[in-house]
């Protein structure tokens, strides 16, 4: 299952509620202010690296580069729109 | 495949309305089939012809009423929430159509998949 | 029939989201689909007990919910640690959904053919 | 005291609509002047006279307009916000004014007090 | 300063926002979902009564009445909108 | 001359709240009033440098930030735990805005005639 988040995870739980029902394995996207869960230095950046090692962490380069986010933890996926409905071809989806 | 789209937040206010609108654009240039597109809660808000941005900015009702025509898809906009909100015929614009909630339901039974939009 | 569920997961009243999760499982039920409900996270909260919207006009939706098995919705489930982490027991709520652990919800998910989060 | 209110959302979707008009009336219940009401972003949407709610639910905008008229208050609707989501002449209601983002300066400006209601 | 909450505790950063800026003493009014951090037994309930004791905690009796929440922490205060339009006569207010 | 303050405290684009914010910061600049900006929480990623907005075809508001002192808008204010929490420095941003420590925040919006959060 394809989760997706959409809010920025300073501000809200939504990305921690996925997380704790979301099996290992399962893609995460970020998207709109979602996105800052993936950038480098940040207080949840050690946390956020262990999620995209127990999780393959997708992040969309649309919305990245609209706030102008350029450096991000480790294992992150950078993907586009035609990334984005791949995902959804291969999974259901479950917006947070 | 078939794919559904529903959008719950309304235009400008939040960016859920062009992600989905991106999202759409992309999954019919992959040939995918948009069975429809369900605009729920302030979602509604999308279908107003009254719109009437900056000109520098985009026209989210025009960049929607396009796609509807130029792909021949379904877009419905539902009724009760539309009706709290406003929208009615006198204001609904091109490639737009209000309908019942049962039409999400069908949606979710035809669909292979369903995204949601939201804040 | 298609398996189809909607999944309660935002406080009520606060925002129009549990409303109209409730106002699809109704019209779910009148298609004669295989409904399935689940309380998930702030979602816990829209069943509880002792509701009494006198003070601020905005619609009561308790009354509907207790109504659910007369739609013969009868597949309703909550995630335990989202009551557990609000203080609450079966005891606060309008209905008795069945008590799941966090590890089936993602499961119970992908058995639909399709789900929607309100 | 001088009062205003600011509301960035809109109605149905979000309680703060709600809240903004029970505030406003305990305010001036106590003999408070509300010097303007100032809608703004969403909060736009409460203005127009095509919303129409279930009969059995409040009808926010209908209460608005009363409160308005009954209490002369000014009732502004923000130009450039309401053009983006599709409120014009042709559909605001009694009550309501469309007006400049500057009003919003003047009533801080004025007001012993501005609150926010937003979501 | 008067400050006020109304997004759920269990969702939203924003009580905890509120609280690394608002001083000792400054009143907090919790309203809407907002209230859900004043109910009694929750995972944040021991943080709750913390914040309890440093700052005047209100709570608007409308929504709790709403959402059927009865039992609350210690300390909290209740008051209706005439008791949050006094509140506003007495401070300034930031709404969170 | 009134003190009035803008407060940024949202993430830009994902709402509409930044853009209105800025737009308040000009009008209010136009009234010849004593102005006040600050940045807080997520309110200090809306001056990131290095905006790209033609993926989305959404308003890149950068220039007009960088614009405010031509605005004779000067007093701008971040927070320095907001900015450290999110991994950002001076650099990182499109305008230079005078760092304060979270414990002046609210004596500075108390010293406001009124004061504005988006």
């Amino acid at each position: 299952m394809l989760h997706l988040i959409n809010e920025s995870p300073f501000e809200s739980n939504s990305l921690e509620d996925c997380l704790r029902y979301a099996s290992k394995g399962s893609p995460i996207l970020l998207y709109e202010d979602g996105i800052y869960a993936a950038m480098a230095g940040t207080r949840i950046a050690d946390r956020m690296a262990g999620v995209a090692q127990d999780h393959k962490l997708y992040v969309l380069r649309e919305d990245l580069a609209m706030r102008g986010v350029d450096k991000l933890i480790a294992g992150v996926n950078e993907i586009d729109y035609d990334g984005f409905v791949e995902l959804v071809e291969e999974n259901k989806t479950a917006s947070w | 495949m078939k794919f559904g789209i529903l959008i719950t937040e309304g235009p400008y206010q939040h960016e859920a309305s062009d992600s989905a609108y991106h999202f759409a654009k992309a999954a019919l240039a992959k040939g995918h089939e948009i069975l429809r597109v369900f605009f729920y809660q302030d979602g509604v808000l999308n279908s107003t012809r009254l719109m009437e941005p900056q000109s520098d900015d985009r026209h989210i009702q025009k960049q929607w009423s396009a796609l509807a025509t130029e792909n021949n898809i379904d877009f419905i906009v539902c009724v009760a929430a539309a009706k709290r909100r406003g929208i009615t015929d006198e204001v609904i614009a091109e490639g737009f159509k209000i309908g019942g909630l049962g039409m999400l339901t069908e949606l979710a039974i035809e669909a292979d998949r369903v995204v949601e939009f939201r804040a | 029939m298609a398996k189809l569920m909607i999944v309660f997961r935002t406080a009520p009243y606060g925002s129009i989201y549990a409303f109209e999760g409730l106002e699809n499982v109704l019209i779910m039920g009148a298609y004669d689909q295989d409904i399935s409900v689940l309380f998930i996270d702030d979602g816990v909260l829209t069943i509880k007990k002792g509701m009494d919207n006198s003070g601020t006009g905005i619609k009561d939706f308790s009354p509907t919910f207790r109504a659910l098995e007369a739609y013969d919705i009868e597949k309703i489930f909550i995630d335990r640690q989202s009551m557990e982490e609000r203080g609450l027991t079966m005891e606060d709520f309008v209905i008795e959904p069945e008590v799941i652990e966090s590890g089936q919800v993602e499961k119970m998910m992908e058995e639909q053919k399709n789900f929607f989060m309100f």
